[in-house]
């Protein structure tokens, strides 16, 4: 059988950035009907080849040979028309236009005055959409979207225009097992119809269920490029690393280590019936010392909400927190600091790190009132905390005084839980904490999140990464609609049932939950 | 004490009442006939008042108080608006006042041109304009009655004239000019250097700059001058608060009084005390007192007798040898 | 309790957003009005001389320039910009116009908008090539295109005036069915920029740039070219404002525009668009300027108000307007 | 060889970038400084470095609470008014004696900051507009209280704005002192840092836990006070409560300064080094033109043209 037609074809393709040299002397092939999975850890130059490869960034050598034809396009428009188009990494959308008009934007249906059609966007938007599973009202603003919709509508965006190539950065990140499903299916009926995909993830069951060939990257240059088939999951996570096969599976993939033994202490934090208008309904938990509690799921449940309103950042309309049995005045995240709860916020780029800010201030930001004395900062003591989070974290920054902005996700991530941790907290809730993080730096947070509950720390884990979910937490509290419906214990937290729980249609749910949900 | 205060005010303001310099007999004149409309009574009619600038310096405050208080002695009803020193507000001003039935108007205007639509729609109304300290560049006569105001060419001319006395007439001298785009900081600037120029041509104009009006940017124009010409002889201030910047400078920069001849235009009290406490030369005085003026001719207009179109009024002048008596007249 | 009133489950939580979405948007869009209009019937109700043919005609007149200049403004502020140099081009327009008249209509309809226009590039460049901050560019524009001003009236000594009876001077003073020539220029103006910003392509794309710059690089956006092109309009605009103004006027006054910049973005502002950029409303600038001169148009009517008393009133009035706005606004930013 | 200098080429290209940005604003100084020394007579003089300085110092003080305010990326527009309401109320309160008055001119402000910090801290008004009302307001507020122009005799007030200690002006002392104290703050403390943090990113430090309307609500009054510092200097230099125009188009020239000295608009970082030589440059540019006898016209033009290049030298690197 003859070998489908090349597609698109990169060669020594190195690009650097002050400092950086993001991608050295890479290449890339893709054929009709491939689709490919483009690997490696935080800061390996994924994007930056995708971003090469669309015309966001020029290269400064190498070339990009796209059907035949040498290329090079000035802008992701260019590069669009010829027939790339790319879900970028992170929602890349308008949050305010409405969703029809993000989704044609730049090639609206016009009439014969050159004027939008827009009852016929409108419609064409709307049929789109409900072939991914969306059904909204498409003139309202995108923001109004749960992220999980708005990742669909990016991805309905990239591959309505007449593509050859599609590239997905990081395209579930967001997205919830049920929209992971519809993607699996876009993306295999793009390939039935000789489309070529660029598939990016970190999380590698994905990579194997759709992918057949791949290439992996490290520190910008590529190292491994072959069948997908012919790896198995701790190769390709050795390669990706860089590390020995046998020291990668020893440390194994997870590093949850599971229980906690904690069955009967007092409550560190309770929250009881935490209302928001529009987004929890009664919400209760409580968190015992050196217990990991998961919240469990569908997106938009309200389990960002939940945290967010223990930690002071939603104000609540009723209902009340309590750290270590002391009241806490809600609403306000000063008092819940102060009382030694800490959020690790979910959108880590615009809600957690300070990204102009050093790495030192970034970890002293929080703890700063405490390292000053009459209002001026101690920097001796400044130091010595800051030095402490990065060798105890092992956060990898060419210094201290390095721009948070610059570092790769995971490290960003440590950044922040150091941070906290500097706080000295009693609670920690972790929003999504491995979301966008490479293997390497997951397993690294599992295990520090494991660690700090060891050492008697009371931790709300919020993931949709289900396996995560469920090695990590002690106990599962699922939320639906902004309610609780479900608590999986002990032998319960297993996958298939916290599936079913968050599905909804639990058989074991019991009375006392129900009344909760009530009262 | 109050009383006695407003009392010794305007008595001194009866001294200082306007008086007309120009028309001579013989000079263009205006009738409600060859105007267009009809007769009518000053004491019934309303009318607005339009001033340019905030009430805020001496020669605006002056311009306006004598207004109303000739209308409150006269029993007229007055409408007044105030353009905040933006044209486009001054051309709105006057169409509220004419919306709200204004049956004659006094203006102040901020600008000489750009008076079209209003005069339209006054004309609309047969309602009779009388322009005060400005003029509009229109025709007398048919787009408006009568303007009067002091000639600001002819208080250049005189403000150079005292320079000339002040300096014999020799050396260097700068400009403090108003602001930008104004047509007094134009005709002030005209009269002052067309007559250095013919009688005086050993008399240099070798700066000018602008001091906006203003008292402290008077004063810093006038610190970075006298850095950069230390020989400067005399300083002609567009205005007396500027002339007072440049009196703070040189008092700054530790010169003595009559180290530099200040010669401004105005007549305000502080800068007459000026020349009382030597440090200015020669106050061109501007009259703002246009109140009886005007709403005499007003009256004599509306009565159907004629007025003259032009009426520009004779401007006093303070000089070493006046300002200790004349203070009280001083606005 | 809470759960005996929602509705089934699956649609609550975004069936009710989306309604209150719907309201605050409806009340960001029309808050505006509603002040213009509860205010418009106090003053009728106070003064006889506010609700009168002439009054209301006289308030269309003035307000039209001003439109023109919130028009472009609206535009740049979309994109989550500003254009400090309006002013200053209104007063430049409107020399060039009267300078240019001389030489026949054509000129002085074409030079003001050539030259206004731009300098608009040029603001667009800096800022949209060189990534300047648009606050200091357009600041420099406005200092910039003052000093060509005055260099082109000798210092703004020198007045341009306009023939009477000419072509030019019939369109800044004539009236068409009863309405100022220059009100239907600007009625115009508007339902076009209505139409360009929400119907055209040019308009996504202002709305995506200010909406998420990178993400609309990303979606295929010309954003350099759609922020150039917004500075031009709204220099375009500023200069077409200032040379019918001139018209109206019948000549190139040179002190004109000073703090018109300020008011043009009060107007916007005061109309629903967000200085935050990617959400606005061409017809709120015009409900925003209308705004505005009614107030003054209040003010005058009240008519014993010392000056300095009338500009605390405007202050107060405006913070108690973006106030409003800014409540009803976050109202929507928290659904 | 090819390769290191393609490696070093860039690197170098960056280096001059950073160094421009860093050090742009120095460089104009000290360029205008010696093209003034060649031609301007009498340039170098102690008496006219003491003028410029002089001048300068009210737009320094007025931009240093500018940059802190443009450092939570916020901008103060009400910062003339301010400094105008400082003379109105020194000139109405003068007569209780210097000091006196001196407090009652920091209430006032103290009044001003905090309606402008909660309009923007509180209501969430963007702050351009939430201080214009206050720029409009103020300053006719000024006029309400002092309706015109009132020369001040008080010799405490004159010796404020024109004493000296060993030749130094007490305006250029108050001046190099408050830039001294607010780059302490910026650097130093904690107050300094929570800024910082809060223009770079306001829901990152919100949920940091950092008391951000505090912060905002402190910075706007400290902007206030600096202004009417400013005011009360200007006023006591003129010997005279000028409500009118005193302050006209400060806060453009401030914001200029602090622009053009390399803090950028959006936020997240001062500098306050550049402030202050953000605001010499435009004194000594201004001065130039003025000792130069250029017309109005020229100054204005020439003064956009050097805004631009000095923005430009100090813009932050592109994308590609
Ligand atoms: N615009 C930029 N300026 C400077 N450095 C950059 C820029 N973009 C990326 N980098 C650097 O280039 C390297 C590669 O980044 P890239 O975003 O391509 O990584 P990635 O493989 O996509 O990582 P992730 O899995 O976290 O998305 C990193 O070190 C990053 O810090
Ligand atoms: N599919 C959707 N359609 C409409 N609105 C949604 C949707 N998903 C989420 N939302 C809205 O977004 C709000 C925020 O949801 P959010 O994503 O923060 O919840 P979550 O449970 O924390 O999920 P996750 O943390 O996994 O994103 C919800 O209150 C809901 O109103
Ligand atoms: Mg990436
Ligand atoms: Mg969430």
């Amino acid at each position: 059988m003859a070998p489908p037609a090349e597609v698109l074809a990169v060669r020594g393709l190195s690009k650097t950035f002050p400092g950086v040299r993001a991608l050295d002397d890479v290449d890339l092939t893709l054929h009709a009907g491939e689709v490919h999975a483009l690997i490696g850890e935080n800061g390996a130059g994924k994007s930056t080849l995708i971003k090469l490869l669309t015309g966001v960034y020029r290269p400064d050598a190498g070339e990009i040979v796209f059907q035949g034809r040498k290329v090079s396009f000035a802008t992701p428009l260019e590069a669009q028309k010829a027939g790339i188009s790319t879900i970028y990494q992170e929602v890349n959308l308008i949050p305010l236009l409405s969703v029809a008009r993000n989704l044609f934007l730049g090639r609206e249906p016009r009439n014969r005055f050159g004027v939008l059609d827009m009852g016929r966007m409108n419609r064409e938007a709307e049929q789109t959409l409900s072939t991914y599973g969306v059904r909204v009202d498409v003139r309202r603003p995108l923001r109004t979207l749960g992220v999980g919709a708005q990742q669909m509508v990016a991805l309905a965006r990239a591959v309505a225009t007449e593509a050859r190539v599609v590239v997905m950065d990081e395209p579930t990140s967001s997205l919830e097992p049920r929209e992971v499903e519809t993607l699996f299916s876009v993306i295999r009926s793009l390939r039935d119809a000789g489309i070529a995909v660029v598939y990016v993830s970190h999380r590698l069951d994905e990579l194997y269920a759709v992918c057949a060939t791949v290439t992996v990257l490290r520190d910008g240059r590529r190292v491994h490029r072959g069948r997908l088939a012919d790896l198995d999951r701790l190769s390709l996570v050795s390669t990706m690393l860089g590390r020995d096969l046998g020291e990668v599976r020893e440390e194994g993939l997870t590093k949850f280590t599971g229980d906690h033994g904690t069955a009967d202490a007092e409550p560190v934090l309770t929250a009881s019936d935490l209302t928001v208008p529009h987004k929890l309904h009664g919400v209760s938990l409580g968190i015992r010392p050196g217990e990991v509690v998961g919240l469990g799921g569908l997106l938009g449940s309200g389990r960002t909400e939940t945290a967010k309103t223990i930690a002071g950042a939603l104000s609540a309309r009723s209902g009340g927190v309590t750290v270590a049995g002391v009241p806490l005045r809600t609403g306000s995240t000063p008092a819940a600091i102060r009382a030694g709860i800490s959020l690790l916020p979910e959108d880590r780029k615009s809600e957690g790190i300070v990204p102009g800010l050093s790495v030192r201030e970034n970890i002293a930001l929080a703890v700063l009132p405490r390292l000053s004395r009459f209002g001026l900062v101690s920097e001796a003591r400044v130091d010595s905390v800051v030095d402490t989070f990065i060798e105890r974290l092992r956060i990898k920054a060419s210094s201290p005084h390095q721009k948070v902005g610059e570092l790769s996700g995971g490290n960003q991530q440590k950044v922040l839980l150091a941070r906290w941790l500097a706080m000295n907290p009693k609670v920690l809730l972790l929003d999504e904490p491995t979301r966008g993080i490479d293997v390497g730096a997951k397993a690294e947070v599992q295990k520090l999140v494991d660690e700090l509950a060891a050492d008697g720390l009371g931790v709300l884990l919020i993931s949709s990464d289900l396996e995560e979910l469920i090695e990590g937490s002690d106990r599962v509290v699922v939320l639906k609609d902004g309610a609780v419906v479900g608590e999986l214990t002990g032998d319960d937290v297993t996958q298939d049932k916290l599936m079913r729980t968050i599905a909804g249609n639990d058989p074991a749910r019991d009375a006392g939950e129900e009344a909760a949900v009530d009262g | 004490e109050d009383d006695t205060s407003s009392d010794t005010k305007s008595s001194a303001a009866a001294d200082a009442a306007q008086k007309v310099a120009s028309p001579e007999p013989g000079g263009k004149t205006c009738t409600v006939d060859a105007y267009g409309g009809g007769k009518s009574d000053l004491e019934n009619a309303t009318v607005g008042f339009s001033q340019s600038e905030k009430e805020a310096n001496p020669f605006r405050i002056a311009e306006t108080q004598s207004i109303k208080d000739e209308a409150k002695k006269r029993g007229v009803k007055l409408l007044t608006a105030n353009a905040q020193s933006q044209f486009s507000k001054q051309i709105s001003d006057v169409q509220d006042l004419l919306a709200k039935g204004a049956d004659l108007l006094v203006i102040a205007p901020l600008n000489s041109d750009g008076w079209d639509p209003v005069l339209q729609a006054a004309a609309a109304k047969k309602v009779p304009i009388v322009t005060i300290d400005r003029k509009i560049n229109a025709t007398a006569c048919k787009d408006y009655v009568s303007f009067i105001a002091s000639d600001f060419v002819e208080q250049g001319r005189r403000a150079a004239d005292r320079m000339i006395e002040a300096t014999g007439g020799k050396g260097e001298v700068a400009i403090l000019l108003g602001s930008a785009g104004n047509n007094v900081t134009t005709e002030r600037t005209k009269g002052f250097k067309d007559r250095i120029a013919e009688k005086a041509p050993d008399l240099k104009v070798v700066f000018e700059q602008t001091g906006d009006f203003a008292r402290e940017k008077g004063q810093q124009v006038t610190e970075q001058l006298i850095q950069s010409k230390p020989g400067i002889k005399g300083i002609y201030a567009e205005n007396d608060e500027m002339g007072l910047g440049a009196v703070a400078a040189l008092k700054g920069a530790g010169k003595k009084a009559g180290d530099v001849e200040i010669v401004t235009v105005d007549g305000t009290r502080n800068a007459v005390q000026g020349i009382v406490d030597g440090w200015i030369s020669g106050v061109v005085e501007s009259n703002p007192r246009f109140g009886p003026l005007a709403f005499q001719t007003l009256d004599t207009f509306t009565k159907g007798e004629s007025v003259a179109q032009d009426i520009v009024i004779e401007d006093g002048a303070y000089t070493p040898d006046n300002a200790k008596s004349g203070i009280g007249k001083a606005y | 309790m809470t759960t005996a009133s929602i509705e089934p489950p699956q649609d609550a939580h975004p069936v009710g957003s989306a309604r209150s979405e719907r309201l605050s948007a409806l009340v960001q869009q029309h808050g505006a009005s509603a002040v213009l209009l509860i205010v418009s019937m106090v003053a009728s109700f106070s003064f006889d001389s506010f609700a009168t043919g002439d009054n209301i005609s006289n308030m269309a007149t003035s307000s039209a320039f001003l439109a023109i200049v919130a028009l472009g403004m609206t535009f740049v502020i979309v994109t989550g910009g500003i254009d400090l140099s309006v002013g200053s081009l209104f007063a430049l327009g409107g020399v060039l116009a009267a300078w240019g008249s001389r030489h026949g209509t054509l000129v002085a309809l074409l030079l003001p908008l050539a030259v206004c226009g731009l300098i608009g590039v040029v603001n667009g460049l800096l800022v949209a090539r060189s990534r300047l901050a648009p606050f200091i560019v357009t600041l420099a524009a406005m200092l910039g295109a003052r000093g060509l001003m005055l260099a082109l009236t000798d210092e703004g000594a020198d007045t341009y005036l306009i023939g009477k009876g000419s072509f030019l001077a019939e369109l800044g003073q004539g009236s068409t069915l009863g309405l100022a020539n220059p009100v239907w220029i600007t009625l115009g103006l508007f339902v076009g920029g209505a139409v360009v910003l929400r119907r055209t392509r040019f308009g996504q794309h202002v709305y995506a740039v200010g909406g998420n710059e990178d993400a609309a690089a990303l979606m295929g956006a010309p954003v350099a070219r759609t922020k150039i092109l917004v500075y031009a309009l709204s220099g375009l605009l500023a200069g077409l404002a200032g040379a019918l103004n001139a018209a109206w006027l019948a000549s190139g006054v040179t002190i004109l525009g000073s703090g018109m910049e300020l008011e043009a973005i009060s107007a916007v502002v005061i109309g629903g668009t967000l200085l935050t950029g990617g959400l606005g409303y061409v017809s709120g600038s015009l409900v925003g300027v209308l705004l505005l001169k009614v107030i003054q148009n209040v003010i005058n009517q009240i008519g014993s108000l010392d000056s300095s008393y009338q500009q605390v009133v405007s202050g107060a009035f405006l913070a108690v307007v973006v106030i409003a706005q800014t409540w009803l606004g976050r109202r929507r930013q928290l659904m | 060889m090819a390769e290191a200098t393609l490696r070093t080429a860039p690197l170098d290209r960056t280096r001059l970038v950073q160094w421009l940005q860093t050090y742009g604003v120095y460089a104009g100084v000290a360029a205008l400084l010696v093209v003034n020394a060649v031609i301007t007579p009498h340039f170098l003089t102690a008496e006219n470095f003491r003028t410029q300085a002089v001048q300068v110092a009210p737009v320094i003080i007025v931009a240093l609470g500018m940059a802190l305010v443009i450092g939570t990326e916020g901008v103060d527009l009400s910062v003339g008014a301010v400094m105008a309401l400082a003379a109105s109320v020194t000139a109405l309160y003068l007569g209780y004696g210097l000091l006196p008055s001196l407090l009652v001119v920091a209430l006032f402000a103290a009044g001003v900051g905090l309606a402008n910090g909660a309009l923007v801290a509180f209501v969430g008004v963007q702050p351009i507009v939430a201080t214009l009302a206050l720029m409009v307001g103020g300053r006719g507020l000024a006029l309400v209280l002092l309706p015109q122009l009132k020369d001040l005799r008080n010799p405490s007030l004159a010796s404020l704005g024109s004493g000296d200690v060993l030749g130094v002006p007490y305006l250029i002392l108050i001046a190099a002192a408050l830039a001294l104290l607010v780059a302490f703050v910026v650097r130093r403390t904690t107050f300094g840092r929570q800024l910082l943090a809060i223009g770079d990113s306001r829901p990152a430090a919100q949920l940091a836990g950092l008391p951000v309307r505090r912060v905002l609500i402190i910075v706007y009054v400290v902007c206030a006070l600096l202004a009417a510092v400013a005011g009360v200097l200007a006023t006591a230099r003129l010997r005279a409560g000028d409500p009118t125009s005193l302050g006209n188009l400060m806060e453009l020239s401030a914001i200029t300064a602090v622009v053009v000295g390399g803090t950028p608009l959006t936020g997240g970082r001062v500098n306050i080094g550049g402030t202050v030589a953000g605001a010499v440059l435009i004194q000594l540019l201004t001065a130039t033109l003025i000792k130069h006898d250029l017309p109005p016209s020229w100054t204005q033009i020439a003064q956009a043209i050097v805004i631009v290049a000095a923005v430009y030298a100090a813009r932050g690197r592109g994308k590609r």
